[in-house]
């Protein structure tokens, strides 16, 4: 059991893991630079060290500091929670040599899904489905109207080496794809110096939609079915929700063993996400995200688990305290992002937050590491808090997000809780109609 | 130092906390010179609506990362009894462990009262296995030591006085 | 379905009904007094209507000015919460006489839960447990060893006409029996001016277990488990959980039907609490309290259910929305109160709250109309805010408790806080190793 | 160091701390050197934590009762914009509806400039199907009526000014 655990982290997920610690009865070391002495997090934790001045590059992400604060401090193992280290493969490496735990998966775990590449190409032999095309260049019209055939249209043309956006082509038909094809190759020679293109099926209206897996590391893992993150800011999550409005039982209950066998397959270990884009009831692996998310809550809320106390278990060597079985989804949980930004452009607002009230009641659990007097430092990311509300049913979750959101009390700063109440009003919104563009429309037609 | 002095002292802060109460000012700082060797510093605060402490105990890793969280969420001002404020304080660049010899057994570096020339190594602080030579910001004497040998420091812990 | 719900209470529990009523879609209407103006329930209500001067007896027990605020609002039923005016029947006649709902069961059900005699005859019938005795005047010093043979020693003997203590002697065996018997009934005699005396079981350590039921009002009912709320002092509870640490899932079916039966049997409708005495795996009915309770967050975190909408709903008319086979008991919620009371002695504390911020995170409610800068009145009840969390099982809870009052400010005054981190080290808190006696014990070598 | 030299000083800090709570600031920070070896720094501060509106709309039952909640967890005073709080102000002792004659069709009881003995009926507040007739509590002349029949009114709202 571990006695001490250092937090490579800032903010609500500091806050979050010093929560956890403390309920394991686990002492808890908090880092900070300069521009946090006075953070929550800081507060909260039973040690605090400072490690570098206000820039990430010198304080939250440098190694050196860390690894030399675990040291001083006794820590036996390190939380990254999400951004900063924790998706970093070298970082888990230097760790592994100077004898820290880390908690969340191997070095090779992380440096595997972290290129997209190899990610795809593992889960594809993991079973999981991916987006269908051509795997490959293709050579012909012939070849890519048989492939095109194969797949289902529409489906995109592709320059394979190229990027943003040229020497892509949309092929809505077989009609269309002798002009797309064509055209593809000549932009990508232009553009690449390289005709070869491939092909792959177009998704015009996804959403997102990630399934929660939890590993042991020893051959054992669990789905924890999924969230829905359709809405979207320039592929920032801005709300989540679980379960999603459109996945049925029997979705979850397959792709959900699909991906708990896939990451039982590698002996993963922790906490992992595997997004997909879903369309048309079928799922096209994005990526896999080796951490815990930000938006983990939901699953937390409708599953009644603990997430960060089971990471801790496992990177302990202890097995999971749940088996797939023990696994019921109850209800449903929606999370907001509570940002400190000033709309209509999201322009991020530090500050000092002159007044904060945190909703209270049945059903409402609130994770920010806000307080009365705080000062927001501009350094960091702009998420100052979720919240996340639980009901028996969607509508109820969303009365109750409603309800919350017209209690909470955040003054002195710009946030971005009046979109979630204007949101709110949206019948898309309150029937779970939307995909991955939804909310930039509606954006760019309301308040753009 | 005179009586005198003193009750006139004692008036002027009392009008200042006067001043506190009548203008529900939460905080009032003042450091006044009267002249060479003839100052006052007061602060007078009777802020109540701040952050108060939290039921947890912050149990510092050292006595060098003592920095306990401040319970209120004030700018931290340096005060003249914060080594790490005074004019010619050498500060940690580092989180790590300090050394105040080459090795063990050898000579410190330096000791209260060494001359040192800018560039000088002070201490090493130790920090993933690495030594790290820290060296004189600026000629001068070395007044304060303000560390021990094997000492745990925080990145902005003050080390010594070099003036 | 209600458009306008007027709220005759105050507090916490006013504000719980706002939010029951805000996430329903119906508006809200506090009532409140002059020295009531700030308070969070008239900030949080749809519209807030002042009603008298701060004595309770000229505003929140004023039935005229309530049920005139409710005409001049046009709010179509009217909410008591607890305590003031809930448990007063001839309130509920004269709401019935001027049309308007009054969300809790009957005047007649309130009428006989609130006459001692009446409920426990009714309860009996019912076949609810009561605590074994004589059922009427014992004559001779045969009848009462009888008696005592059959309901098993020890018992007490009480004067018909006594209270207070006077005129009560305990019979620990029967050898004890005459000695007890003769010497109450001269003492009945000498103080009461009549000998009768009858004979009841004596409970040594009890527990206060009480169960909650829920009823349509048209003969459908359910239980919703117990609360084990054995820890008080002077007969007010302190700290509450659920489920109860010594009731077996067994026990809880048992006499959950036997009370789920009961209400059923008499039409009751609403939210209501059956409460016992419990020793050596034995129920005792004490009273019916036909309200809700302080403490029902715990049961409604173990069930999932929301209470006071299912109040709201079937005031309406409209049938529960679950039925004894949904609900399901999941992991352990327990419940501190706090007050503003200055221990050792718990004197009422009145004042300003200089600082108040609420613990967040999983597994933690908060029930609180305290903000920054609210002044307590010192008219009312103590009590200040409810501390509620959740955990998977009971040290889970525990443990969660203790992190969240640990992140719990509430400056300026002085609050039973500190109770409960005393009491979190206790040893038999932690086993749930106590009876209504052991925290008047604890008090009196703790802080006595 | 001389007593006037103080004074000055607290005259100084008094008109600062005037200065911060006329311009609704919450700190202001001050260093003045009057001349080599004598300077003044001076912080003065002041903590702001009001609550702030709550996000749902506060809708007032009907204008007689449009008593909004307060904002700020200020004790509401009695402004000279309330006609509560003038002098000859008659309020409302119940929650009810107003009626200012003794049925309908009927004259009012009094007008605007009505002279009044004390205990005569001013006007009728219906609270559960009852009429309360609402007394002068002084004699006097009726000089404005703040009320329209069949408004409804809470506990404590002006009715009449009578003087």
């Amino acid at each position: 059991m571990f006695d001490k655990i250092l937090i490579a982290n800032r903010g609500e997920i500091a806050l979050r893991i010093v929560r956890a610690c403390r309920e394991m009865g686990i002492k808890s070391v908090a880092v900070h630079s300069t521009a946090d002495a006075d953070a929550m997090h800081v507060r909260m934790a039973d040690e605090a060290i400072c490690i570098g001045p206000p820039p990430s590059s010198e304080s939250y992400l440098s190694v050196p500091a860390i690894v030399s604060a675990c040291e001083i401090s006794g820590a036996q193992a390190i939380h990254p929670g999400y951004g900063f280290l924790s998706e970093n493969a070298s970082f888990v490496q230097i760790l592994e040599d100077h004898n820290i735990t880390f908690i969340g998966p191997t070095a090779e775990h992380i440096r595997i899904m972290g290129d997209k590449i190899a990610a795809k190409e593992t889960m594809r032999k993991l079973g999981v489905p991916c987006v269908p095309g051509s795997e490959g260049g293709v050579a012909t019209v012939k070849d890519a109207q048989r492939i095109g055939a194969e797949i289902g249209y529409p489906v995109i043309v592709k320059a394979t080496a190229g990027g943003g956006g040229r020497g892509m082509k949309l092929a809505r038909t077989e009609a269309e794809m002798e002009s797309a094809f064509l055209t593809a190759r000549s932009e990508a020679k232009s553009c690449f110096g390289n005709d070869e293109v491939y092909i792959e099926k177009y998704l015009t209206r996804p959403r997102h939609i990630e399934v929660q897996v939890f590993g042991d590391g020893k051959g054992a893992a669990v789905h924890l079915g999924e969230r829905d993150c359709s809405l979207q800011r320039r592929h920032q999550k801005v709300m989540e929700e679980a379960p999603g409005p459109v996945i049925t039982a029997e979705m979850r209950s397959k792709i959900g063993k699909i991906c708990a066998d896939a990451v039982a397959g590698i002996n993963y270990r922790g906490a992992g996400t595997i997004e997909f884009l879903f369309e048309d009831g079928a799922f096209y692996f994005i990526e896999m995200n080796t951490r815990l998310q930000v938006e983990h809550p939901v699953t937390e809320m409708v599953f009644g688990v603990d997430l960060v106390r089971e990471q801790i278990r496992v990177a302990e060597g202890l097995p999971m305290s749940f088996v797939q079985s023990d696994l019921e989804l109850n209800g449903h949980a929606i999370e907001v992002r509570i940002n400190a930004e000033k709309l209509p452009d999201f322009t991020p607002c530090p500050g000092t937050v002159t007044a904060y009230h945190a909703p209270g009641g049945l059903g409402v659990r609130v994770d920010s590491a806000l307080y009365d007097g705080y000062t927001i430092p501009p350094y960091y990311d702009s998420l100052i808090g979720k919240l996340i509300v639980h009901g028996r049913d969607r509508p109820e979750a969303l009365a109750r997000l409603k309800r919350a959101l017209g209690e909470l009390i955040v003054d002195g700063i710009d946030t971005t809780i009046p979109l979630f109440d204007a949101l709110l009003s949206e019948e898309d919104i309150l029937t779970g109609n939307f995909d991955i563009h939804w909310l930039e429309k509606w954006l760019e037609e309301n308040l753009g | 130092m005179t009586k005198s002095a003193h009750d006139s002292d004692v008036a002027f802060i009392q009008a200042l906390a006067e001043v506190l109460a009548e203008n529900d000012l939460t905080e009032l700082q003042v450091k006044r010179v009267y002249g060479e060797d003839d100052s006052m510093n007061v602060r007078v605060s009777r802020a109540k609506t701040v952050m108060a402490a939290v039921s947890a105990p912050v149990t510092p890793a050292s006595s060098a990362t003592a920095t306990a969280p401040p319970v209120a969420p004030e700018t931290p001002t340096v005060t003249s009894d914060d080594p790490a404020g005074l004019p010619g304080a050498v500060t940690s660049p580092m989180v790590g462990t300090v050394y105040l010899q080459p090795e063990p057994g050898a000579d410190p570096f330096v000791t209260v009262g060494s001359t040192v020339n800018e560039g000088d190594t002070l201490l090493i602080i130790e920090a993933m296995k690495t030594m790290n030579h820290i060296p004189a910001p600026k000629s001068g004497t070395v007044k304060r030591i303000l560390v021990s040998d094997g000492d745990a420091v925080e990145f902005g812990a003050p080390l010594m006085i070099v003036e």
